[in-house]
């Protein structure tokens, strides 16, 4: 028997509540005290297709999913022929009786139980709604995992509880107490692997990348959101739209991206912090804004979800093939900061951060993901999220708002500036609205005074773009941080790699120094702006070094190499729209370091 | 509002214009000012956005807070101002190349939300600061260095469109009359919500057909028809359309029954947004927690 | 008496005729037979300022301005004060005797020659119009550099004749020839410098690179050009307005950037010739569809004029700020191609050599272009635009139009299918319109049909990402050029540049081949794809290498490091808006030679 | 126009519709098709340019030849073919937020152009690729994602802000009701110059407000009225706002007076422009060359 440690996916059409099902099975695991990570892969397409939802179980923190299931939980035949090949040996199907083009001998020759049920039939009767067979085949999962159907009921009680009233919950807990029964009678002796709940384990939250960062951006004091809806970015505006009201935020659905960062500039300007985001499509409307927000030195965050392109490309898959674009986009030369957060809670921290770095440095901050780490679910434990600490970080920086009228008072005895040249390049920022800080700035070059230069004089030109562009030399000085590392001290191969790749490259580290390579990982959040000389140190120590990305290009390796030189030992690329995952790191790491 | 005691030289920018001598945007500039000064604005209680274009260089040329942003984008970055700061007077200042041409569709959603901005087109019916290409708003077969043989498109019609995307004040200029002008911007500024002032502005560099001679031959005053009812939209309608010959100037249009967009906000009830205290309260950001569990 | 190589300058307000005067001097100077250069210098505002127009003369060819001038016109004062200083000793002004602040005292401690004229009364009492004072200030120069007048007449006759009809070029003659008198009697002898028609010299264009740039358009066989105004780039695209009656192309002034690149999109999609011109703020806007066109495989070519950022930064000059930006633009990988023509000849040539591998690739192209080639003139044997040559290298690639019945008889055997996969990428493009040839494309991942993948297979995902990378490839082994040298073959040190830099870096190699310091230049005009490392070959073979460019962060010297790992030995950047010129980088590199 | 015998089944795409069982998209391919064998179109004879959207899709889901293209953009990308090449049906297909969000300028602008294109709007008041979140067409306070409180926002009337921006050819229809639609489509076709047709599509999954029984229960027909002439444009101004208990579909407003955009450019005149040859002649080129001597 083995126990707490299973992978199971869940699969069907778009429309079957395969996402939901996966979700509220996972939390009603996270609260028998288990660790979870759900990963989801849906098609750009409302009902139909094919949708499939995967959760891994275990007793330590998860960071990725693995190819390889024990259980699979079929709304319909096709998950069967789909996913029946990812199914190791002793493991089983849950499917409906009626499903007629299940090839039985088949999935037994593969070593794999059928495990059909009346799940239509248990929905239809003691439900009264067909609709509930997701619930049924959940709490048949439960059967054969014996685990303790009380955890899903609770999260039934609560999901529906609220929503549509407790009937409908009550007759949802009927018909899984009924599957739960049939199932573990007909099938849980058959069955290896077993969920147990951990006693007195923490309660822990389950929570995908995206609610991390909205939970960042609350933490931080984000007053204003302005964004137009865009996979996979659009949860995470969704999500500030539903605090708007509790915390007083500003959400606002723009007419398009452009207007998004540009209200977001607004309110910038204004002293309110604010951000926008949105996917690559999205951001290449935002070019030219950002450059704005280069020139009037402004502080505005920008999210850039990444998804599969070119053009709409994969737009309900994942990728991060924006990295080279973001970080020069926008005409001109200016200067910006971006961050790529691995994990969920990086996801919180680094936004909250990001507002910190767009305040001190008044420039525009980046802030990546991508739809795998934007939609994967993990459980974390409550006090993994420090608002407190967070809120004792905030950096206004060379801020005095408007009514602040004193601190003004102190600070201005010779008429304000705006854009005064200062050792830093940074100059005190006071938005508009008090009588003695009464300026107009520009986005054509402008004297320190803000006004558009009339004289357009070479000095100040000069002056403007080295006050700008020296705050990426202090921001790389001050608070920029190098890429961190995690595995052996000593390794004969590091995985280079940044944002969502952190997960998968872990766990794949931990295989490799399982099976006997010493590796480790080097993880960039950071990427702009760096002290490339250190990163050169770090890189230079490595006995060899492979990036893992999941674009065509290598564009952390060519980035790498613009900033020092460094040449990757080798480059793993996976840009099928599929998130990486261990497996097919250490796999193709084992090619890659074959043909070195 | 302010009801400070406001003189044209506390308006005074240190920036003299950049305009050639005789351009209508000086009008404009002058009526703006008189505007501020009737309503007693002091300087720091006035947001001005603009473009990229002439006209848009207005900021710089008057003494209250400005931004000039990028070409077509003002509207929205007024909105974004003036709900973080809604005790501000925002006001757009904007080319119809801005506004009309590349900025459209800004302009097309921000009336149907009727937030509380004036917003002054400077219609001079050609591209002024890139040198005489015909604009959105030039008339059918105007002769161009980008429409040598003519223009074959029809002109936009902005009170026309204005009233068809539910802005609900809506008023036209001309920056020949500056106290006019003033007049109208007053009423703009005070009107609670959306504020459209197309004003007519000669270019007398590059659009050698608008003409501040053809405009007075043919401008009249709405307000001075006794019949005319800028409460009725089916009027207005019909004057937006009139062109040729006469063509009105005025009121075309004001609707004060529907609410801003500031005050369907419920955060705004109690102070602007960027004198709210930030982070929200701990106990709040647990509270939310919990429903992840 | 220094013959036939003179430098001089003409200044005044925006709308005095500043850079009409200097182009139509320098005409007539060509016309004489003697080669010019002329480079303009404006403010972005349309009356008032500062305006400036210099124009550069000598039996040779030449590629650059210097900031020496032997000859100051000045239209006002303030000429005077802002640019006594760049004049030689023994150089003169020659102004209006009615300025009343003019120091001569000052200007003769220079060791410069005051030369009042009676300008403005000789326009109003020979011509009767005191704006004739610019044909006057001219006529002058004519006089005091004993230069035929007949050549300055032919060209007033040129311009007047056609537009205002020829009474007033009489009156302009008549005034031309009492100034040229006048100074010539009270001057002339007084100055060293003077220009000599060459007998016999072949007869040469006087010509900018934006209208190169649009010959090249021409020649190629474009059809279809759909722009928003924007400087540097407006020109360009009202050259075409122009010329689009007698050539039958289609030119529209669209709503906006997007618009622009769009309708050029659907232009080529149907089988035309397009192209959209912009800077870099419209560039911006066009980032989204330039992604279309990489992932529908349209042939589009874009031209981006630089000037300097960010945001409007400073509109009516000079820089090449987008390099990077550019070559990253847009979400999503995807094959592009990115010239940079230096000279007049070079934009005429890979204006029409971006459409054949646009079209050859199936793929956007981008044409760099600055506001310092796109304005400057120069006088270029007429055989140095061979239309021939041009038509003779179109290559359309794999393209049957629709109406070549008979072609697409003999390709479709098996029906059409637009993105098949076949060895080099390029699939047979035939637009929309045959009966056999009936499909539907998508920006999303696609089949080979050209239909949305709505299975979003990971096999055909990764076939078609590779189908069109590897054009790259392709282009980089077949068309794409290797950078060219000028200078000593055994160079102590390379000058590497792209784009307009050319002819200031020419001029500067040649400079630093006189002093005696064996220099030479490697130009870039292909960016990308190329066969890198070739590229790198060719840089370890130098002994040392400094990049030159115009603009802070070094972009090309990033671009070759990204590539290549190979960093320069020092980089010059000139971010001032003003273009580089051969003196400024000779001193510019001596001071980084010093620290090297 | 061709007038060749097309059968449904010629029009049928080998790739089945990605739409959700019920919806209105169905009834919106059925009448294209129905329009394109009424018109004896061929699949060859017509370009579809879609945007992206649910809707957006239909292009894959008929033979012909399309383009699905960018969210908001198919409009420029419809102008530049059909300019090149003008003897080809061309229509767009897109989204309510394609068209009247994203996309609002290009739509602003190409009403005035009156060039030949048939634009059908999918107009289900929704977000439905997106999942759900409310479209400039959604009504005043409509729920969705981004607006847990409801929306705060007037809706776009595109009848009227079409009226206002000069388009030729404005008429409304209902997926439910494919037969009348594809009468619309087929006359917008015919219509020399710019033709909008907006259609009320219900979407089943997102929008439970303006489902079939809610546009049934209201819409009305206007051809119906025997005193409805759609060349009036005032009466149509006055239908065009028409909304709540009835709902007016049909043509609102036809003007086949003007000439279209491609009866304007000279370069057409002959051939379409693909099939010219290029390059142009060298003496040509030479003349130029003798311009800048
Ligand atoms: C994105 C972008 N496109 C184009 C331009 C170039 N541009 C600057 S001003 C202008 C038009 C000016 O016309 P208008 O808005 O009518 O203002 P005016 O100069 O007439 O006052 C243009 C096209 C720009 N700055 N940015
Ligand atoms: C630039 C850009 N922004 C956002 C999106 C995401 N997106 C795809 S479809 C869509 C809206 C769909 O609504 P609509 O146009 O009304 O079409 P429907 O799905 O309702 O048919 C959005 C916002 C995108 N693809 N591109
Ligand atoms: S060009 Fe025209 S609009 Fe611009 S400043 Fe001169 S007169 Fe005014
Ligand atoms: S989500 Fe709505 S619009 Fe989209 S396919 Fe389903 S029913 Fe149709
Ligand atoms: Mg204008
Ligand atoms: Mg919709």
């Amino acid at each position: 028997m083995v126990k707490n440690d299973v992978n199971f996916k869940l699969g069907g059409e778009a429309g079957q509540g395969v996402e939901s099902s996966g979700m509220g099975f996972a939390r009603a695991i996270a609260r028998a005290g288990l660790h979870i990570f759900g990963v989801q892969d849906y098609m750009s397409r409302i009902r139909g297709g094919h949708n499939w939802y995967q959760v891994r179980v275990s007793e330590r923190t998860l960071y990725a999913h693995e190819p390889k299931i024990q259980l699979l939980i079929a709304f319909d035949e096709r998950t069967i022929e789909d996913h029946l090949h990812e199914i190791v040996e002793g493991g089983a199907i849950i499917y409906d009786e009626s499903f007629k083009g299940v090839d039985e001998e088949a999935i037994k020759m593969r070593g794999v139980i059928p495990m059909p049920m009346p799940l239509i039939k248990i929905a239809e009767e003691v439900g009264g709604n067909k609709l509930m067979m997701n619930t049924a085949a959940v709490a048949a999962a439960c059967g054969i995992l014996e685990f303790d159907l009380s955890y899903p009921e609770s999260v039934i009680r609560d999901n529906f509880g609220r929503r549509k009233g407790s009937e409908i919950a009550e007759r949802n807990i009927r018909v899984a107490e009924a599957a739960f029964e049939e199932a573990r009678r007909r099938y849980a002796h058959l069955f290896d692997w077993k969920l147990e709940p951990i006693p007195n384990a923490p309660k822990r939250m389950v929570i995908n990348g995206n609610q991390a960062l909205g939970f960042g951006a609350l933490a931080a004091g984000c007053k204003f959101v302005a964004s137009y809806p865009m996979t996979p970015a659009s949860s995470l505006f969704e999500f500030m739209c539903a605090q708007s009201k509790r915390f007083g935020i500003i959400t606002r659905q723009s007419e398009d991206e452009m207007s998004g960062i540009l209200q977001c500039i607004g309110a910038a300007h204004a002293g309110v912090r604010a951000f926008a985001c949105t996917s690559g499509g999205g951001f290449s409307l935002m070019a030219e804004s950002l450059s704005l927000a280069g020139s009037t030195e402004t502080p505005v965050v920008v999210v850039l979800a990444q998804r599969p392109g070119p053009a709409t490309g994969l737009p309900t898959r994942t990728g991060q093939e924006d990295m080279l674009f973001a970080l020069h986009a926008g005409h001109g030369e200016f200067p910006r900061a971006a961050l790529a957060p691995g994990t969920i809670e990086q996801c919180f921290y680094e936004m909250a951060r990001a507002f910190n770095i767009a305040e001190k440095y008044q420039m525009p901050v980046i802030v990546f993901t991508d739809n795998f780490l934007a939609n994967s679910i993990r459980s974390i434990d409550l006090d993994a999220f420090d608002f407190r600490k967070v809120a004792s970080e905030i950096d206004r920086g060379k801020l005095i708002l408007p009514h602040e009228n004193e601190k003004i008072e102190q600070a201005l005895l010779d008429g304000y500036r705006r854009y005064e040249f200062v050792e830093d390049g940074i100059s005190l920022r006071i938005p508009p609205g008090h009588p003695k800080a009464v300026y107009s700035v520009a986005g054509e070059e402008h004297l320190p005074e803000g006004f558009i230069d009339w004289e357009e004089t070479i000095e100040n030109r000069n002056r403007m773009v080295q006050k700008r562009m020296r705050k990426l030399e202090i921001a790389a000085q001050n608070d920029m941080r190098l890429p961190e590392s995690y595995g052996h001290e000593d390794a004969e191969v590091t995985l280079v790699c940044w944002g969502s790749a952190y997960g998968p490259v872990r766990e794949a580290v931990d295989t490799l120094n399982h099976n006997g390579l010493r590796a480790n990982m080097l993880h960039f959040v950071d990427l702009h702006p760096l002290n490339w000389d250190q990163v050169a140190d770090v890189l230079n120590n490595c006995r060899s070094w492979v990036t893992v990305e999941s674009n065509f290009t290598g564009q952390l390796a060519r980035w790498i190499r613009m900033n020092t030189g460094l040449k990757a030992h080798a480059t793993i690329g996976k840009y099928d729209g599929r998130p990486l995952n261990p497996t097919y790191i250490v796999e193709h790491l084992q090619e890659v370091l074959a043909k070195v | 509002m302010a009801t400070a005691t406001v003189t044209m030289k506390e308006l005074q920018s240190p920036v003299e214009p950049t305009w050639c001598p005789g351009c209508g945007d000086y009008g404009i500039l002058n009526a703006v000012k008189r505007a501020m000064v009737q309503l007693g604005l002091r300087p720091h209680e006035v947001f001005f956005v603009s473009g990229i274009g002439c006209g848009s260089k207005l900021p710089d040329y008057i003494r209250a807070n400005g931004f000039n942003s990028l070409h077509g984008r003002p509207v929205p970055i007024a909105q974004g101002f003036r709900l973080a700061h809604h005790d501000m007077v925002v006001i757009v200042v904007d080319g119809d190349g801005d506004n009309y041409g590349i900025g459209g569709n800004h302009w097309l959603h921000i009336m149907r939300r009727n937030i509380n901005i004036t917003h002054i087109v400077q219609n001079n019916m050609v591209y002024g600061l890139t040198k005489g290409q015909y604009a959105p708003t030039s008339m059918k077969g105007y002769v161009s260095t980008t429409s040598p043989e003519g223009t074959i498109e029809w002109p936009v019609n902005p009170i026309a469109i204005a009233l068809a995307a539910g802005a609900t004040f809506i008023a036209r200029g001309f920056s020949g009359d500056p106290k006019h002008l003033a007049d109208l911007i007053v009423k703009g500024i005070q009107h609670k919500g959306y504020a459209l002032i197309d004003v007519f502005q000669p270019c007398v560099i590059f659009n050698r057909i608008n003409t501040y001679d053809w405009f007075r031959e043919r401008i009249y005053k709405l307000e001075e028809d006794p019949n005319y009812d800028p409460h009725d939209k089916a009027m207005a309608w019909e004057k937006a359309h009139e062109w040729g010959d006469r063509i009105p100037i005025g009121i075309f249009y004001i609707n004060e029954e529907l609410p801003t967009l500031e005050e369907q906000i419920p955060a705004l009830a109690e102070k602007p947004l960027y004198q709210q205290e930030i982070p929200p309260r701990v106990e709040d950001l647990e509270a939310l927690k919990m429903a992840f569990v």
